[in-house]
């Protein structure tokens, strides 16, 4: 059977190329629109982008972290 | 001497502690209701002796005669000696239907039959 | 005179009706009485104010307020009534029908009571409405479940009301205005609604329960309980500086749990928790800015996580299975429940040109406009956050991701329809929203779409989506619980418990000299005190009755010549 | 004529009683009985208008004067306690045509009736007379007659549940006259307003404070308040439904009544609070009774048993305003004595269609009856809302005045106590429902069905009120706190 376009891997990897050529495009796009943040470090040069993708490393390992400690099989309650 | 002064206060309490010492510690119902009824008649002496005036006489007029006893805690004994004997045979009533459906009137007996299985 | 009508009525009678009418009448019923409800707020108007007033166990109680945020509320519990009545038209009981209109119809009361007594009584009412709507879930676990939910809701219901007597012998008063937290019985209060907010610790209810519901089910449950806390927060606690911790708190919490969490109901609950927090933190801030996003933020997240239930709903209704570890590839045969899903998911994680976009941004503009940089901060990381664990994780792990060789196809056309409409109401409020903005409490100057914000928002975005993707492998799904408070009440309490009993009874026997054989289970060892043979229930001899009639007669008399 | 309504008030069941004998036949006496029970609602209805503009009514029985005759004193208070009494009376009776017929063997129905009357009589006389020694005697008149009702139950431990509570009973009875023979030494009379008057001077008084205790100890035994709780549940659950009912809803109500009515207007608020530290001893017990008594319902396997414990919780509750000492909480009391006699009417009345379908009521015999008899279990679930007190049920309305009472006092832990009870009283309410709704019946049960109009529109006369007197409150709690002002004031 023929697999979804989708889920092949060409389009995968054609995902991926527009994918990071979208995140190029949306911090470069910060170079023609002057942010006025409150505070000092949101007005910082691609400030979304990188806080975005470090607040969500830590979130994520931290969750795996405590997943290490509250983690139980699910059927726990049973 | 004080203490022995109001001795009919002293029959009463030791009648009633008769009465309900028979109530506790026994576990025919029969003996229970007697125990009941002493209790309750020493009560009726309580309230008999209420009325009594020393030297007083019965409250009819008639000459010469001015201490009368108060008439009216023996008249209200008279009801409840009354009440007392309606409890004695509905207890004994019971009593007796009580026999037809366990086969005795010992209390602990018929607990342990009635107990949950 | 129908003005006057409390409009909640409306569809609590519904919901009394329901079980009565053949099922051709109840379709058309329940589909009519949202709208009629509409009907009859927007008929009467704002200015209508509190329309009469009641003698009610002394007080003069005002059942029917027209207020700005509560017909806003209205409003939404009334669309929301409406699609999810749409939703479920084919495949809830009218057992589950009737309970969910009770549950929507005591919400809308709460929202226009303009006392505190009307405002509990529909409280109560509402916890009932929805711990049936659990029961419907028909299955062994959500009965245990809902009883869970009911005790916590009554639990909540007895603080509430011990708030709520203290405040009113207190002042006298019983209209329902702001309150300042400074006392104990406005505590209590606070308290006492926050815990239908689902404040931390007393949330787990909410992943407890919710998906414990039917499909249908848990569409409803997610609208009204929560939302109707944050109106009365809104209304009686705004700018509680506690508030803000508390909905900080949430927010993260809901975030790493549902980033912990396999089944995809769960997940979704755990971001409402999340959600209501961003709700909290703007009540806590207390700027007229900060309380209007807060109110326009419970509008929007009414449709969208409705939307998201529907499309979960779908799946389960399908296919039987709720755990992600068991789902995957579902997006080649249901496309209109995974666009629908993929919307709702864009719209909660406030992507441009959705609803959540509009909403969200006027909490974190007033946390900037305060001068709260921490709590700017971790909004914005929290904003991130929220695209990670619903906004990707839900419909990347149900509809993409491994095959599951599931392929059913998508549900039968109401809840199609369903989910079409509320999908559309999330990119209409995303692309106009001005008719929402009109109906906030305050005017609002808030502009959403400026070019700063929309790109700053796209990255902030679009790099926690390439976080998620790079740091997949991280997240594998396991098939595990989390263990949360719930833990608590069920598993530690009951160890503690019989502990304590088996600890009891080995005294009893000890002193006793009892051989008895150890029974380990609490309920034994309870009964061995409170059973029909149990030291206190035992059936004494009169002897021994009697004996307490003369202790007790001695006691009185010590005490009276004492 | 309406100026004798106080003397026939009670001598028409009185009246009534004997006649049942006389006019053994068929359905006579059970009509004998409803029209006298109807008739005496008519006559407190009217007494209570009468009366509730704060006007006292004084009636010499037989035309002898107080403070040497039998005076009958009317109240708000009296009045309200008449209503409740002939109104539960009269809205079971029509329930007992067809359960007694079911559970009573048909040559004694017309003992059943008389006796039933006589219960009746003896509970009205208690509530409107004026006379303490008159009190002992209605007193008796009930509790013979409920002992002899009683023993009429199916099951033979109805016969030792009589005889307990007869033990019990005669014992309170007795220390009550013992209370009432003290405190005549000492004053000379009878008449409780005359008591009332004399009594003031000798509040420091051996005798007096002896009195007190003999006939508090006395009426607490017969209200069931914990620990002399004993004789109540097994009498409960081993009576006739009907019995079981109206017993529920106004033995242990009226001796309450009892209770104020001494304490307050014949000993007086500031004997009993400030000399005598009654607050504290009946706050105790109240409260010892609310949480035990609340437990141990929880772990009973037989429902109408479970229904008796709550009883003595709600007991507790209703004590537990009194211990207060103001006006709230009295207010709420005598509201509660209404809305739970009302309630466990309804409750009660439930289990009586249970049984006359089932023939039992044990919780097991409950599974899938959500089903099979939705009327009645419909029934008591919303007359068991009542009994957790949720918003717009009769029960609602006392616990928010008990709480409020309470918060008045400062009492703020014991609020929390009366409202943490009420998530027991969910759990116990819960397990029956669980039962009936959540599992099903065993495969070999017998089909069963909701039982005849007769019984079911009783049942749901009562479960209504439960609803009714939680949206309108102006009866209920209108004369409440007309009789609470009214005691507190000395009136």
């Amino acid at each position: 059977m023929e697999k979804h376009w989708l889920v092949r891997p060409k389009t995968i990897r054609l995902l991926w190329i527009v994918m990071l050529g979208v995140l190029a495009v949306t911090v470069l796009l910060q170079l023609g629109i002057e942010i006025h943040g409150e505070f000092h470090i949101d007005e910082t040069f691609g400030f979304g982008a990188w806080y975005g993708l470090g607040t969500c490393a830590v979130m994520v390992i931290g969750a795996k972290i405590l997943g290490a400690v509250i983690k139980r099989k699910d059927t726990y309650y049973d | 001497m004080e203490v022995l002064g109001h001795f009919n206060y002293w029959v009463v309490v030791v009648l009633m502690m008769i009465g309900f010492y028979a109530l506790i510690a026994r576990g025919n119902l029969i003996k229970k209701i007697v125990g009941l009824n002493i209790f309750q008649a020493s009560v009726f002496l309580l309230f008999i002796t209420l009325g009594k005036v020393t030297g007083g006489s019965a409250p009819i007029i008639a000459e010469g005669i001015t201490v009368y006893s108060n008439p009216l805690p023996h008249v209200l004994i008279l009801t409840a000696i009354v009440v007392g004997v309606a409890t004695t045979a509905l207890g004994l009533a019971l009593v007796v239907r009580i026999h037809e459906s366990y086969s005795t009137i010992e209390e602990n007996e018929i607990a342990d039959m009635d107990r949950e299985p | 005179m129908i003005s006057g009508l409390p409009p909640g009525l409306i569809l609590i009678a519904g919901a009394v009706a329901i079980p009565f009418v053949g099922p051709t009448i109840r379709k058309g019923l329940v589909l009519a009485l949202p709208v009629l409800t509409l009907a009859l707020i927007w008929g009467t108007g704002i200015d209508a104010g509190t329309v009469w007033s009641a003698p009610f166990m002394g007080y003069a109680v005002s059942p029917v307020r027209y207020a700005p945020t509560g017909m806003l509320f209205a409003t939404v519990f009334s669309i929301m009534a409406f699609g999810g009545a749409l939703f479920a038209l084919r495949s809830a009981r009218p057992s589950e029908m009737a309970a969910a209109f009770l549950y929507a119809g005591s919400a809308i009361g709460v929202v226009f009571a303009g006392d505190l007594i009307t405002l509990f009584v529909f409280w109560e009412i509402m916890a009932i409405g929805s711990t049936m709507v659990v029961w419907n879930g028909s299955s062994d676990a959500a009965r245990r479940a809902g009883l869970r939910y009911a005790l916590i809701h009554f639990f909540g219901g007895i603080v509430l009301m011990i708030g709520l007597i203290g405040h009113i012998e207190a002042t006298g008063s019983i209209t329902f205005d702001v309150m300042q937290a400074d006392a104990w019985p406005r505590w209590l209060i606070l308290a006492g609604f926050l815990i239908n907010a689902g404040a931390w610790p007393l949330s787990s209810w909410i992943p407890d329960a919710y998906p414990e519901a039917s499909p249908a089910g848990m569409v409803f449950l997610s609208a009204f309980t929560t939302k109707t806390a944050v109106f009365v927060l809104l209304v009686g606690f705004p700018g509680t500086q506690a508030l803000i911790y508390v909905g900080l708190f949430m927010i993260f919490y809901g975030i790493i749990y549902a980033l912990l969490e396999n089944d995809m109901r769960r997940i979704l609950a755990y971001s409402i928790v999340n959600q209501v927090g961003f709700m909290v933190v703007g009540i806590g801030i207390g700027t007229e800015m900060a309380l209007n996003g807060a109110a326009a933020h419970a509008f929007a997240h009414i449709i969208y996580k409705g939307l998201l239930l529907m499309s979960a709903g779908s799946v389960l209704y399908m296919t039987g299975k709720r755990k992600c570890s068991d789902l995957g590839g579902l997006f080649q045969s249901m496309p209109i429940t995974a666009t629908c899903g993929i919307i709702g998911a864009l719209a909660i994680s406030a992507f441009p040109l959705t609803s959540g976009f509009i909403s969200k941004s006027m909490i974190n503009q007033s946390a900037a406009d305060q001068h709260m940089m921490v709590v700017w901060l971790l909004l914005t990381a929290a904003s991130a956050g929220v695209f990670l664990h619903a906004g990707i994780k839900f419909p990347w792990f149900v509809f993409f991701q491994k095959d599951s060789g599931l392929r059913p196809p998508d549900p039968p056309w109401n809840m199609r329809a369903a989910m079409i409409f509320f999908a559309a109401l999330c990119l209409l409020i995303g692309v106009f929203p001005q008719p929402l903005y009109a109906l906030l409490p305050a005017p609002v100057a808030f502009v959403p779409y400026t070019g700063a914000h929309v790109v700053g928002q796209l990255q902030l975005l679009l790099f926690s989506g390439l976080a998620f993707f790079l740091l997949l492998p991280l997240m594998k799904r396991t098939l595990t619980v989390s263990l949360d408070v719930d833990w608590l009440y069920r598993r530690a309490a009951p160890a503690v418990i019989a502990w304590i009993a088996r600890d009891l009874r080995e005294l009893s026997d000890g002193v006793l000299g009892g051989t008895r054989a150890q029974v380990g289970s609490i309920i034994d060892s309870m009964a061995h005190y409170h059973g029909p043979a149990g030291l206190l229930a035992r059936t004494l001899p009169t002897g021994r009755t009697v004996f307490w009639v003369l202790v007790i007669l001695a006691a009185f008399l010590v005490f009276n010549f004492s | 004529m309406i100026a004798q309504f106080p003397a026939l008030q009670v001598v028409i069941p009185l009246l009534g009683a004997p006649l049942c004998i006389i006019l053994r036949r068929g359905a006579l006496p059970w009509l004998i009985a409803l029209l006298v029970s109807w008739a005496a609602l008519a006559m407190a209805a009217t007494l209570l208008s009468q009366v509730a503009d704060g006007e006292i009514i004084s009636y010499a029985l037989g035309g002898w004067l107080a403070p040497l005759g039998i005076e009958y004193r009317i109240d708000t208070l009296n009045a309200f306690m008449l209503l409740l009494v002939a109104g539960t009376s009269s809205a079971v009776l029509p329930f007992a045509y067809k359960s007694v017929a079911k559970e009573i063997p048909q040559d004694r129905h017309y003992l059943f009736y008389s006796g039933f009357l006589l219960m009746l009589t003896g509970l009205l006389g208690m509530a409107i007379t004026g006379d303490a020694f008159n009190v002992f005697v209605f007193i008796e008149i009930s509790s013979l007659s409920s002992y002899a009702m009683i023993a009429m139950g199916r099951d033979r431990r109805a016969l030792s549940a009589a005889f307990t509570y007869l033990v019990m009973g005669t014992v309170g009875a007795t220390f009550f006259l013992i209370g009432v023979g003290l405190i005549y030494a000492v004053t000379g009379t009878l008449n409780m307003a005359d008591l009332a008057e004399r009594l003031p001077p000798l509040y420091q008084s051996r005798t007096v404070l002896a009195a007190f205790a003999f006939i508090s100890v006395g009426i607490l035994l017969k209200l069931a308040l914990f620990p002399l709780h004993l004789w109540l549940p097994n009498a409960y659950t081993y009576a006739p439904s009907v019995v079981t009912a109206f017993l529920a809803a106004t033995a242990t109500k009226v001796a309450i009544y009892l209770l104020l009515r001494f304490g307050y207007t014949v000993f007086g608020a500031e004997f009993v609070f400030n000399i005598v530290p009654a607050s504290e001893v009946l706050l105790t017990l109240a409260l010892a009774g609310v949480i035990i008594a609340s437990f141990v319902a929880i772990f009973q396997s037989d429902v109408k048993r479970l229904l008796a414990y709550s009883s003595v919780a709600q007991i507790g509750y209703i004590i537990l305003g009194i211990s207060y000492a103001n006006v709230t909480g009295l207010t709420a009391s005598i509201v509660h004595i209404f809305n739970h006699a009302v309630t466990k009417g309804a409750l009660f009345l439930v289990m009586g269609c249970v049984a006359y379908a089932a023939g039992a009521c044990r919780l097991e015999s409950f599974a899938g009856l959500g089903k099979r008899m939705p009327l009645t279990m419909a029934a008591f679930v919303i007359a068991g809302l009542s009994l957790i007190g949720v918003p717009l049920t009769a029960g609602f309305i006392s616990k928010w005045y008990l709480v409020l009472g309470a918060m008045e006092k400062g009492w703020w832990p014991v609020a929390a106590v009366i409202l943490a009870t009420s998530l027991l009283a969910a759990v116990y309410v819960w397990r029956v429902v669980e039962i009936a709704y959540f599992r099903d019946a065993p495969a070999d049960a017998p089909p069963l069905s909701d039982p005849p109009l007769a019984l079911l529109v009783p049942t749901w006369v009562l479960t209504g009120a439960c609803v009714y007197f939680g949206i309108e409150t102006s009866l209920s709690l209108g004369f409440a706190e007309q009789a609470a002002i009214q005691l507190m004031g000395g009136g």
